[in-house]
């Protein structure tokens, strides 16, 4: 069995590597991410079997816990490791020729970084190191962000460096007032005598760490940066933002809420925000004119129902969440992939100047419709298996408050319909606009269908077989809910 | 009804019927309508002898043309009459019809309106009283007894003069020729 | 022939036929036929194969759930009812749709909504009956949009109404489960039996929406008009004819399949009855459309409204839970399904020939044209009307004697009312289209192409066969029942025999040809009248004006001015204030966010803010 | 046997009887005119001659829209009970009324559809506006008095709980005849009758000075003899319909056709002395007074039952 540690070192070396293949040859270094993201599904789905069986749990420098820095490859993180290897490889494979102008090494190099972040944040069984893989994944994707260098893409940086900064105070205080309060970082550790303090204190910890990572999973009124980031950054990064990173800020909350904390008390609260988050990003999204600024404001929404979903405490609560990240990753990454090459077809992401397209770029524009009914929720798509384990999670609970917050929540789903099925008539059955640039040289590269391409096919056979994501679900959903069991497996004994 | 009555019926029922069911299109032209209304309501009451006025010329057999006729008139007229369904009996009511009456010398009336028309009979008088309706009337029946009022067989045999005439008048009439105009002599010898 | 057989040969079809399209045109349309035609086949082979050989695990573990397939006489009856429709309207296809584009994805559509609906009728758990009512909801939705411009807008306006209805029916659907534990139709039925009748209301209402919205129903049916006159005419035939109908497929199941005939009738208390409110609901279906229909000048917008009123019969029949009433529910869905259809062919075929003219203001005396449609027209607005002899008239009498006897007067009034009004409107329709003056410019106008004469004369030998002979669908509409536990009607071929008052469709058939036979010797007779162009007309003696000597415009304008105030379509109006007031409140949300860093910095730091506080007052850690 | 008969019988009774009740009706609008008016057979004149006469055709609708009024009006005869049901248990056919089990008061409602749509889709034929406009006002005011016309069949076969005319004909000769025991819907009947008929005060259908008798614009000949036999055969259907409906029929014949007599008269001097109406007017008295009647008496019946 290969070490999970793998993950994160490979990556993060081949990173490195770059600038000096970059001197052997110019066009290397763009494959490199494609490398690394490969040996990265390789090796997690080569672990997932492991991970279902037990947590694996890596101890660096042969201390044991709570004295050891060490990785947490349980079911859960593994399943999200996957996920991330799997669209950070599609997405590379996109970039490949998406990515022509600019600084392409570092493009690559502040690619690699973020989903190592990302892998981090999933697979670390240390508080402190969920800062620092964070801040990993946040500051390389503010870089990437503002990686265009006009205008717009710069001020959108800015913004979200602001906010995530203070975001990431805040969770660095929390941090503090935990290491001041229990002296240990490891958060087995601090799961096993959480209990014994009171609990003000913990809350104000608690606080600012529900807020600093909330900041990075776009909760309503934290997401103010989310907009202009994702709609600015180029869209193979946008596929990455929406699809992985602010996932990866929701399982930080999720997990220091359920391990760390076990505050199940305040997930009413946090169910609340989630249907809140889910109405205004639907209604902000429904009067959208800017193709990529709308899919933000779509993640914004199913960011609010995955959230939702986390403040079940059910098992099936749990495993929809869970399900309901991978598809929406799947799905948003393909909708930024797909439009991005729209995008650059017609020259502009007014959605109006996209009629009529599904003409022009046919398999592109029947993939964006796939995408788009795997978000809405339409069978036989992906999108409503997930959605559909939410409800049946909700009615389960029966209890009448979550269902209220259903009845609520579905109005948003509505609002989703109607506007991307907007978009696709006009993709199909609207007369494109007369000025339309007829530029050929917008053709679709080989390597843009196939990361595309493959990606409707996943959400189609998911949506078809269930099965194949559903084992994993209910091992990852216990792996969140059940403390006692993730503190023996990391403390040992 | 007597017994010669029943005979009659008996022999010939669609003539008796003739007789006795005239349904009248009252051409209103002139005066002449002016005695009209009293032969049809209480004072005189035409529908003893079964006549009564129709709203079309589909449903009548009885065509009378009660005042003068100027050309335009003529044109509505001949329209009227061929769109009658046989047998139908024509009266001209009125000097006017007969020979020009009081407008024998007006350059816009006609003069003998049996060049354009077939006409079973004539009631003078300016203007003829109700009286006078019902003898003609009589006159009619014992005509149609002796199968003397056939206007319309004689307007299908000399169709091609009548439609001469009319075209002498008219320069041209927007409806095609009623009849075959070449085929008059089988007609005629129907 | 197992149930499973059928729906790969559907959708595999469907498949198939769009990657033909790709191909070569011909291929497409032979196997669009060919597939469709198929599907009858099977189904119709596939009669009478009912019971346990017949019920198929076909997914056994989706989300811990198994997906079945079952056919027994419900599901069997309005498959085969599907199928038909649905390739008559394809084989229309053939020349209405010749020269149009995109062909390869309307014939693949057509078969998929078609495999949609098969796949409702077909699945034996609830799970995939909602996954085929998604698939067929969305498949409609973009055959709609099919013919841009306005068919946009109506296509939003019905997805949107769907994507509520079928997200209340995921709630109830998603209840169910969590209450019993099972999602198996069969089994559900014995396991409700015990529940509360509040929980059953709830079920009810929540399926309810999805179905009413489907089906039409007050107040939710305002996208069908439009969709309807937007849609092209052989989808429009299917659209009206079955789609629309598997809401009535879907009141049968849960209302008599599963809730059951004892608890539906003891649903509430006294006039509080579930199946009479309901019924109450299809008695005004039937009015106010019907009038409204009166109103239209556009032939499917017309015909569109009729399809909605003559759904309140079927529900009006079908609520009421006598095995009279329900019986003539279910035969007045096939029905309405088979003229409905035939009326929409037929506007299809006029429209055709016409260059696309559907203003009943501009056309007339095609008549002398296009005899084959004109009599299509009429037998189907018999249909509509009921008259005796054609099956609408069946169907009408058993809902209307069920009333009666029932001691409902006054919904029967309603449904007698909505008859006559659709006298006055179906009369226009006829009249209009082909009686009165053939206007200049149709001299040249040909008659209907074969492919759409095949399928209006098959339509009118239905209409009048089950109009005569009743016994032959009612047979098997006594199987359904009889699985739903109703009392048996004693049915003979030709109608009803229950002593006086009952149904002989044989004796009026013989009486009416006989009395025919002796009226025409009458007429030989008399003298023989003889043929004369229609510009040879009475006309004060003038000449015939050509063109201009046709009364069509404002037919009944008197009644016009009477009603047309009373009969806006203030539904919709809501509905529409309703979304332009939300659309205002979107834009306000979008408010929240500014564009300044300074803004959002101040919400994270007031979140937290708010958080602590929370906990200050409230403690909620 | 008896039913072979019956089916010839009741036709032909029919046939005589609204011919002379025609001519019957012209010569007593004559009488109160101060007129000696026509003989009484002459309708049977007029309609010999019309036979007799060579009129036109606009094309085989034309024609056939006439034989499918004649023949409906013939089928619907069939399925009234004329009289001579005081044996009426056990045996049906002692009442003179062929078909009477099929289906009933609702199928006669219907079958009397086919006179308007037959004479309508003839009409519409014949391009001729003024047909045209006479079938729209026969339309509107179908609509107009089918209303009150339905308040009251219903308000009659709920009192006697059958749809059967067969059966309530027993049930009034049973117990109290329908002007008796439903007195309010009798006198909306009795005011929506000459609607029914086309007769003045309603006359507006075939309104000669109007528009030139409207869908009969362009009939002539044998057409218009034929729908002049339908017309009388139409006005047996309705007087016999009310007889049934609301004087108990008759225990014979005899009694029946007195009864009928009777109604027919009254119904003739209101179209002696009234003149024509507006088609709005038409709708809004219908829809006023006997529907207003109607519905009060539906409702008491409802209540009562």
């Amino acid at each position: 069995m290969v070490s999970p540690i793998l993950l994160i070192a490979v990556p993060l070396g081949l990173a490195f590597a770059i600038p000096v293949l970059g001197l052997a040859s110019k066009r290397v270094p763009r494959y490199v991410p494609v490398i690394a993201m490969l040996f990265n599904l390789v090796v997690s789905v080569s672990l997932l079997p492991h991970a279902l069986k037990a947590p694996i749990v890596v101890r660096t420098a042969g201390w044991a816990p709570p004295y050891s820095i060490h990785l947490v490859a349980g079911p859960l993180g593994v399943l999200l490791s996957s996920l991330i290897a799997l669209i950070g490889l599609l997405v590379a494979v996109y970039g490949i020729d998406y990515i022509r102008e600019g600084a392409k090494v570092k493009y690559q190099i502040l690619y690699i970084l973020m989903l190592v972040g990302a892998t981090g944040v999933v697979l670390t069984g240390d508080i402190f190191n969920l800062f620092v893989f964070f801040e990993v994944l946040c500051i390389s994707s503010y870089a990437l962000v503002a990686y265009r260098g006009d205008s717009t893409g710069v001020e959108a940086g800015a913004k979200y460096l602001i906010q995530g900064a203070i975001g990431s105070g805040l969770v660095l205080i929390g941090i503090g007032l935990v290491y001041g309060t229990f002296g240990t970082l490891t958060m087995a550790d601090i799961a096993a005598n959480v209990s014994s303090v009171g609990s003000f204190r913990l809350f104000v910890s608690l606080a600012f760490l529900i807020t600093g990572f909330g900041v990075e999973a776009a909760i309503f009124p934290l997401n103010g940066w989310l907009p202009d980031a994702h709609s600015s950054a180029p869209s193979s990064i946008s596929a990455i933002l929406s699809g992985i990173a602010i996932k990866a800020g929701l399982y930080a909350i999720a997990r220091v809420v359920y391990t760390v904390y076990g505050a199940s008390s305040i997930l009413p609260f946090l169910a609340v925000l989630g249907i809140v988050t889910l109405l205004i990003g639907e209604m902000c999204a429904f009067g959208q004119e800017d193709i990529k600024r709308l899919l933000a404001f779509s993640s914004i929404g199913q960011m609010g129902l995955i959230l939702f979903a986390l403040a079940l405490a059910s098992a099936t609560g749990i495993s929809g969440a869970v399900f309901l990240i991978v598809s929406h990753g799947l799905a948003k990454a393909l909708l930024f992939l797909a439009s991005g090459y729209m995008i650059y077809r017609t020259g502009s992401r007014d959605i109006s100047s996209l009629n009529g397209i599904g003409k022009r770029m046919p398999i592109m524009s029947l993939c964006f419709t796939v995408g788009a009914f795997s978000l809405i929720g339409l069978p036989p798509f992906v999108g409503f298996a997930s959605k559909f384990t939410i409800v049946r999670a909700v009615l389960g609970t029966g209890s009448t408050f979550f269902i209220t917050l259903l009845a609520i929540g579905l109005i948003g789903t509505v609002i989703e319909g109607a506007y991307f099925l907007r978009i696709v008539q006009g993709f199909y059955f609207k007369p494109a606009p007369e000025d339309s640039p007829e530029q050929t040289e917008g053709k679709v590269p080989f390597s843009a269908l196939v990361p595309v391409g493959l990606l409707a096919v996943l959400i189609l056979t998911i949506g078809l077989f269930p099965g194949i994501v559903g084992r994993v679900l209910g091992p990852a959903a216990d792996d969140l809910l059940d403390r006692t069991a993730y503190v023996q497996h990391v403390m040992g004994d | 009804m007597d017994r010669n009555q029943i005979a009659k019926w008996l022999k010939s029922p669609a003539k008796m019927a003739n007789k006795y069911s005239l349904h009248a299109v009252y051409f209103c032209t002139g005066c002449g309508i002016i005695e009209i209304p009293p032969v049809i309501t209480t004072r005189w009451d035409a529908e003893r002898f079964g006549i009564i006025p129709v709203a079309t010329p589909r449903q009548g057999n009885l065509f009378m043309i009660t005042g003068y006729v100027s050309l335009k008139t003529l044109k509505a007229i001949i329209r009227t009459y061929e769109q009658m369904p046989d047998p139908k009996y024509t009266v001209g009511f009125g000097s006017c019809p007969i020979n020009g009456g009081m407008y024998w010398d007006s350059y816009n009336t006609i003069k003998h309106l049996d060049r354009y028309i077939p006409v079973d009979g004539w009631i003078a008088g300016c203007m003829p009283r109700p009286e006078a309706v019902f003898i003609a009337i009589t006159h009619l029946w014992t005509l149609i007894d002796k199968g003397k009022a056939d206007g319309y067989l004689r307007y299908q045999e000399n169709y091609a003069a009548y439609r001469r005439n009319q075209e002498m008048l008219f320069a041209e009439l927007e409806w095609p020729p009623l009849y075959p105009c070449d085929s008059i002599a089988e007609e005629a010898r129907k | 022939m197992s149930p499973q057989a059928i729906l790969i040969t559907a959708f595999a079809g469907a498949g198939l036929v769009f990657l033909a399209g790709k191909v070569h045109s011909h291929l497409r349309d032979f196997l669009a036929v060919l597939s469709s035609l198929a599907l009858v086949g099977l189904i119709a082979w596939s009669h009478g194969q009912y019971g346990p050989d017949n019920e198929i695990v076909y997914v056994p573990d989706f989300l811990g759930m198994e997906l079945a397939l079952r056919l027994n006489p419900l599901a069997w009856f309005f498959a085969i009812y599907i199928a038909i429709i649905n390739a008559a309207s394809v084989v229309f296809s053939l020349s209405y749709m010749k020269g149009k584009e995109k062909l390869g994805f309307y014939y693949s559509m057509m078969l998929l909504v078609n495999a949609g609906m098969l796949g409702i009728v077909l699945s034996g758990d609830f799970l995939s009956f909602y996954i085929f009512w998604e698939i067929m909801s969305w498949s409609t939705y973009l055959l709609i949009s099919y013919r841009r411009g306005p068919a946009l807008h109506a296509g939003m306006k019905y997805i949107i109404m769907s994507l509520v209805g079928s997200c209340a029916m995921l709630v109830g659907i998603l209840s169910l489960y969590a209450q019993f534990g099972t999602l198996q139709i069969a089994e559900l039925g014995e396991a409700i039996a015990g529940s509360s009748s509040g929980y059953v209301l709830f079920i009810l209402m929540a399926m309810g929406i999805a179905f009413g919205v489907k089906f039409a129903i007050l107040p939710l049916h305002t996208w069908m008009p439009d969709a309807h006159s937007e849609a092209v005419s052989p989808f429009s035939a299917v659209l009206s004819g079955v789609l629309v109908r598997m809401g009535m497929y879907g009141f049968l199941l849960v209302m008599y399949s599963i809730v059951g005939l004892k608890t539906i009738l003891n649903l509430g208390a006294g006039f509080f009855n579930f199946h009479y409110i309901l019924s109450w609901l299809g008695a005004i279906t039937i009015v106010i459309p019907t009038f409204i229909a009166l109103l239209q000048n556009d032939a499917k917008k017309l015909l569109a409204w009729h399809g909605i009123g003559q759904g309140g019969y079927m529900i009006l029949g079908m609520a009421f839970g006598t095995s009279l009433g329900v019986a003539g529910g279910i035969f007045h869905t096939i029905n309405h399904g088979s003229y409905i259809a035939l009326l929409f062919l037929v506007v299809g075929a006029v429209e055709y020939r016409t260059g696309g003219v559907r203003d009943l203001n501009r056309l007339g005396g095609l008549i002398q044209r296009m005899p084959v449609a004109f009599f299509g027209c009429l037998v189907g607005i018999m249909g509509l009307i009921g008259m005796p002899l054609t099956n609408g008239f069946v169907s009408k009498w058993f809902i209307y004697k069920t009333l009666i006897t029932e001691g409902h007067p006054f919904l029967a009034f309603m449904a007698f009312v909505g008859t006559w009004g659709t006298i006055l409107s179906v009369y226009k329709l006829l009249h209009n289209m082909f009686l009165g003056q053939l206007p200049e410019k149709y001299k040249e106008v040909r008659k209907a192409p074969i492919s759409m004469q095949i399928p209006i004369l098959f339509f009118c030998f239905v209409i009048f066969l089950f109009g005569v002979l009743p016994g032959i669908p009612l047979r098997a509409i006594q199987g359904i029942q009889d699985t739903m536990g109703f009392a048996p009607l004693q049915l003979t071929m030709w109608g009803l025999a229950s002593g006086a008052g009952a149904l002989n469709m044989l004796n009026i058939c013989f009486a009416i040809v006989i009395a025919f036979a002796v009226v025409l010797l009458l007429m030989r007779l008399g003298a023989k009248p003889r043929r004369v162009p229609q510009e040879d007309s009475y006309a004060a003696g003038s000449s015939v004006p050509a063109g201009k000597y046709h009364h069509s415009v404002e037919f009944y304008n008197p009644l016009y001015q009477m009603i047309s105030p009373y009969l806006k379509d203030r539904v919709d109006q809501f509905y529409y204030w309703a979304a332009d007031k939300a659309q205002g409140v979107f834009e306000l949300t979008r408010r929240i966010y500014t564009g300044y860093a300074g803004t959002y910095v101040l919400y994270i730091i007031s979140f937290l803010a708010l958080l602590i506080f929370l906990q200050l007052a409230w403690e909620i850690w | 046997m008896t039913g072979i008969i019956q089916i010839v019988l009741s036709p032909l009774i029919a046939f005589v009887v609204g011919v002379l009740f025609l001519g019957l009706a012209r010569k007593i609008i004559a009488r109160v005119h101060r007129r000696y008016g026509p003989p009484i057979y002459q309708p049977v004149i007029d309609v010999v001659r019309m036979m007799s006469q060579r009129s036109i055709s606009h094309g085989a609708l034309f024609e056939l829209g006439v034989v499918l009024a004649l023949a409906g009006s013939l089928v619907t005869v069939m399925l009234i009970p004329l009289g001579g049901t005081e044996a009426f248990q056990p045996f049906a056919h002692s009442v003179l009324c062929p078909l009477s089990s099929s289906g009933g008061l609702l199928v006669v409602m219907y079958l009397m559809l086919f006179g308007p749509l037959g004479l309508a889709l003839g009409a519409g034929a014949s391009a001729n506006p003024n047909a045209s406009i006479g079938v729209s006002r026969k339309m509107l005011l179908a609509l107009a008095y089918e209303v009150p016309f339905l308040l009251v069949i219903l308000a009659v076969m709920s009192q006697y709980g059958s749809i059967s005319l067969t059966e309530i004909v027993a049930r009034q000769q049973q117990a109290s005849w329908g002007v008796l025991s439903v007195p309010l819907s009798a006198v909306a009947a009795f005011l929506i009758l000459p609607a029914m008929l086309g007769i003045r005060p309603f006359d507006l259908v075939t309104a000669p000075q109007e528009i030139a008798s409207g869908p009969l614009a362009e009939y002539g000949g044998t057409c218009l003899a034929l729908i002049t036999v339908q017309k009388a055969i139409h006005l047996f259907v309705v007087i016999a319909l009310f007889v049934d409906l609301f004087l108990g029929g008759g225990v014979n014949l005899a009694t029946f056709l007195v009864k009928m007599l009777a109604v027919f008269l009254a119904v003739e001097m209101i179209n002696a002395v009234l003149p024509r109406v507006k088609i709005e007017d038409a709708i809004k008295f219908c829809w006023k007074w006997p529907t207003a009647l109607a519905f009060v008496q539906m409702t008491i019946t409802v209540l009562s039952k």
